[in-house]
């Protein structure tokens, strides 16, 4: 069971008394084999869960750095399947869970079915859906359920506290706190103390469910969320990517310097 | 999927904001949860608050220009020589189209809340524009957000909005166009609406703006129908009603009064973009695939990666990939027929139209529902009533037929 | 000189069709004296005639889209502190401006006439185009004469026109603008005036073209006059009507059905061209010589041989060296006061009513009148309601407000 | 008395069994000495009497021909004084009799009274005004009549006959027929009989008032008048005074050689 996996991704930072580190990073970005190194990369500096993006054009939520990202990797014709196939590639020789971060309608072209199927099969561990909201995903979430892939939910600062129970109820065991109303990439706007505040509400209804914290997060405050479960950090990482491609430097080597030092910055 | 009687088009979603059970929603990021909900609250509230509905009036009235004329075209019906054409001229509404009265409730909506900013999207430049003539007119602070490439083709009407004191946000992002500016607008709310409301510009989006824009332009069938009873003295047995659908916001108004007459022929037309091109704007009569797009579930040009694919019409207004879920749901349950006019009989509408009328000008959208009238008037009888709502005036078009059609300008 | 009370002011003129013995006239080539006589007989005979008035009024509200609003500048009031500043939104007629209603009335003319050809002139395109729109519902042949040197900077109009179905005549003579294009079509009517009927574009011209056009525009102050009932309850104590004045038809329909009321004033404000510039287009507020132009007495912009200056404004539409007859004896016998604007005066006008209301984008001739407005009204009580008459669309102008205010357009 | 002058030139033309010849063109175009030339050149050729221009720029009532000489003469600075001095010049030499056409505005602007006095003191035997018709002009045509300078009246094919009546009733010695509707300088768009018959019928209700014929009159049609009072020949003139300047030749031998050729139609 995959989702056990993530689960046990958790437990072993905080055996290391700190927050596990997430990356987010658009896959395909700029290229199949490029986007590998670049997973690889990040996997060997020492991150605990790869979120690995499946982009849409037409998204509602991305800021620019990962708009780019996404853009590079569809003019050049990276399809669903590639992803995949980077992913199955990747877990041939890593353990590091590998969580999708998409839109709805990626998932409907490809189909439902189809696509978990395929997530097992190239063992992607859990599926974040931006644009699928609790309740309409509760469907869809069961069927994850059902082949062992964590559907996590989305939670909000204006997520009212009785909605935020509803969706924790239904959650399963982790779920994504998105730290401040905004895309993402953008300066973190709320203080960090506000932000554990709210994600210790969430522990304190659903104490055995793991909360990754996103949005806004960099080198910069990553330290604050130490003692949280996990947190995000994505723009960071896809303007890297850029600033390399633009100077021709070699993506997979920055970024996984970049990852390096935030796991640093993680455990000290 | 069925359609019911003595209900409000608008109001025949189920409880998670799906029409048929199948086509809107709020397939939206959890951070739109909250001010969609409460949006959805304060919309619920207003439309049956007295005070609001007779400010909408007031506004509607003095603003918008309501009502605006309905008439026959005499000389094209003569020219034909079948169905009587009419035409309801909602091009004479303020800013020359149906925009301004969803601008107007927004507007108004936006004062409600106690937002004092308010954002919306545009391609051609007509639903930004009369956003920010209704938000100077409301001491609203205002942003719209258009595609780089409508920015630089549409630049007059870039300069208007700005005039209007709104700030013009190009959107650099895919192709450039409506469908991105939706988007970026889209993206913009998520982080800003604890202070600022959102306009989208048609009937598409989450469905509490499908709802609040169709309810808005209800008014130009509304006042139609008196003008249709003044006309003929009661509902004609044979009326065809025919609209063009880009987003649908149009349409929706120019229907809405007339659903339940299951006598009244419903016709949309979608572009059907340049003969022999295959990048239709026409999501139902080319029967796309069903997608998720800005938040709703309708039917979406897209290719098999669910990527947006880009259309192609001569018309702006038309040039949307997506389709209201409103029209999703009435050609499904059959009420509504649905086709499309390519762009040279569009062109070709335009010029007959105008040499005939003289007042009625239509702009290139109209232009594809008085293609279809002109297709189907000849072989109908003097008993048929054709309406077409001629949503739109010409004069932002200019430039374009006149290059098409070889004019130097 | 003398005004009357209680007789329409189109009619105070003597047997030679002279207001105050002295403006106006019939001063034209023998040529047109047979067709000015049956004009003028016929116009007679209709303005006494219901079911040609039932025509006028069901064009005017089904085509021109009568009453036009009449509105409050909250926004505007409240910036300037001052008098209560009123609009006539008369810019919200068919075709974005006043001169609908004269192209209206002639066409209509035309057909009693039992004539099946119409032409007319036109400087920035309005009269132009409005008249082809016209033509074209009305069945009437038509030909528009231009000066080169508009159809050039015009040239979106011009192509309004021809899809009208119109023939556009570009006038190479003299300074290639307006006031050679009404020469021009002047010279046309001598020649057709068997098969053809003229309409002159303004207030100007021949007594009779004077009359119908100022009758044609009257429609602005006959449904103001009720607004202005219903907003207040009577006619207020102390009431300013600012209205531009190019040739004056607006200014004189604006102003007809006030003229009695000595409490109102009326106040035309003219072409001021550009800041340092000599070359203005005021004959009134210049006390420019008089003398004869398009065949009537009047304030003419002339050099001391009697040919015509050129004159320089930003605004199309009053850029002519004359005045309507009607103006000058308004001038003379003390009724109206007549000032000027400059060319910068009236674009920071038109954006600060721009971005204060949104709804009101006045086009560079009305904005002229704002001017005056903003001007006057922070040193005039609460109690002092002005009326601006907004006469033309920005919509026309945005090239030109666009250049001169460093948007690239 | 110059009015008895202009009586006789017609009287003359009557003794050789032909109508007068007159010959319109702009004054001062394309300049001041060229003009003077023009005039003697045309006087040479054997005219009856000259019709001088006195070129209005917003006139309402000249062809493309006539306009093109009159924004010559403007554009060259001609101003009315200049007209005056040319004629002055030209009567110093010769007898042929010549009148002003002109539009009104160019007289308001001289002012009616030292318009009249110059007139006088240049020798003009008469005045035609296009766009000052009867009855409007009575008052000025009795001063013309107080300086014995001839007021020309005008009639068109639509002046209907009590008009008309009125018109021949208050008219000085000689009066003008346009023969058409029609700005000067378009082809006849009447047959040369229907002229006449309308000629006819003035010459009924005033037999001696004398009327010249004009508009559309070129060297194919001027025979047809060869009967008739006196016909005026004028666009034809303007336009070969345009040619001669456009390829560089003496416009005043050229005209001059044109009038020739239209005395010679009009007295054989
Ligand atoms: C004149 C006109 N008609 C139609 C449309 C299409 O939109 P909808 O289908 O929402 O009416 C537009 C959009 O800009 C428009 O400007
Ligand atoms: C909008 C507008 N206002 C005013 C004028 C000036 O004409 P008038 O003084 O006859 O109203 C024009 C003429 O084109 C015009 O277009």
């Amino acid at each position: 069971m995959t989702s056990s996996t993530l689960i046990k991704s958790f437990e072993r930072a905080k055996e290391d008394n700190r927050a596990a580190l997430l990356t987010y990073t658009v896959g395909g970005d700029p290229d199949k084999k490029t986007s590998l190194n670049i997973f690889k990369s990040i996997a060997d500096s020492g991150v605990d869960i790869i979120e690995c993006g499946l982009g849409h054009g037409a998204n509602i939520g991305d800021g620019g750095a990962i708009q780019d990202s996404t853009y590079r990797a569809l003019s050049n014709g990276i399809k669903t399947n590639d992803i995949f196939e980077i992913i199955e590639e990747f877990k041939k020789d890593y353990e590091t869970d590998v969580i999708i971060m998409t839109y709805q309608n990626k998932i409907m072209a490809y189909g439902e079915d189809d696509f978990l199927k395929r997530c097992i099969s190239s063992k992607v561990s859990g599926i974040i859906c931006v644009d699928w909201p609790w309740p309409l995903n509760l469907d869809f979430a069961k069927k994850c359920k059902e082949n062992s892939i964590v559907f996590i939910q989305l939670l909000c600062p204006t997520t009212n506290e009785d909605r935020l129970k509803s969706i924790l109820n239904d959650a399963h065991e982790v779920v994504y706190y998105i730290s401040m109303l905004s895309t993402t990439g953008q300066k973190l706007k709320v203080s960090s103390d506000e932000i554990k505040k709210r994600f210790n509400l969430i522990k304190k209804i659903s104490p055995h469910k793991k909360c990754i914290i996103g949005f806004g997060i960099t080198a910069d405050t990553i330290n604050d969320f130490k003692d949280t479960d996990a947190c995000v950090v994505g723009s960071a990482l896809c303007r890297e990517i850029t600033r390399s491609i633009d100077e021709e430097l070699n993506p997979a080597t920055n970024v996984g310097n970049m990852v390096s030092d935030l796991k640093q910055k993680l455990s000290s | 999927m069925k359609l019911e009687k003595g209900i409000p088009l608008i109001d025949q979603h189920d409880e998670n904001g799906y029409w048929g059970g199948k086509f809107g929603g709020n397939q939206i990021a959890e951070s739109l949860n909250y001010p969609i909900e409460e949006l959805t609250r304060e919309f619920e509230k207003l439309r049956n608050d007295e005070t609001f509905i007779s400010e909408r009036d007031y506004y509607f009235k003095n603003f918008v220009g309501a009502p605006t004329p309905f008439i026959k075209l005499e000389n094209l019906t003569k020219h034909l020589g079948g169905a009587q054409i009419y035409c309801k001229l909602v091009s004479k509404a303020t800013g020359g189209a149906h925009k301004a009265y969803n601008a107007v409730v927004h507007s108004l909506i936006c004062k409600r809340l106690g937002k004092t900013y308010i954002g919306g999207d545009t391609g051609a430049g007509y639903a930004g524009k009369m956003l920010s003539m209704a938000a100077a007119k409301f001491n609203l602070k205002c942003k719209i957000f258009m595609g780089a490439k409508d920015v630089e083709r549409q630049s007059i009407n870039v300069f208007s909005m700005r005039s209007y004191g709104a700030e013009v946000i190009p959107v650099n992002s895919g192709s450039q166009t409506l469908v991105d500016a939706v988007s970026e607008c889209m993206r913009w709310w998520t982080s800003e609406n604890e202070e600022a409301h959102m306009c989208v510009g048609s009937t598409v989006g989450p469905t509490i703006f499908v709802k609040i824009c169709a309810w808005s332009t209800a008014q130009i069938s509304r006042e139609m129908k008196k003008q249709v009873m003044d006309e003929f003295g009661e509902v004609p047995k044979d009326m065809k009603l025919i609209n063009c659908v880009g987003g649908g916001s149009s349409a929706a108004g120019f229907w809405n009064e007339w659903i339940d007459y299951d006598n009244i022929e419903l016709i949309g037309v979608e572009a059907g973009g340049p003969e022999g091109s295959s990048k239709h704007a026409a999501p139902l009569t080319n029967d796309s695939r069903i997608g998720v797009l800005h938040g709703a579930t309708q039917y979406v040009i897209q290719d098999d990666q669910g990527e947006i694919e880009e259309t192609e019409s001569i018309s702006a207004g038309l040039d949307y990939p997506g389709v209201s879920p409103l029209h999703c749901f009435l050609k499904e349950t059959g009420r509504a027929r649905y086709t499309s006019a390519s762009d040279e009989e569009a062109l070709e509408a335009f010029q007959l139209v105008s040499k005939n009328e003289g007042f009625v000008s239509p702009s290139l959208e109209p232009s594809h529902a008085f293609a279809e009238a002109i297709k189907i008037a000849p072989k109908l009888s003097k008993d048929t009533i054709i309406v077409v709502d001629s949503c739109g005036d010409s004069a932002k078009d200019s430039k374009i037929i006149a290059e098409r059609l070889g004019y130097k300008i």
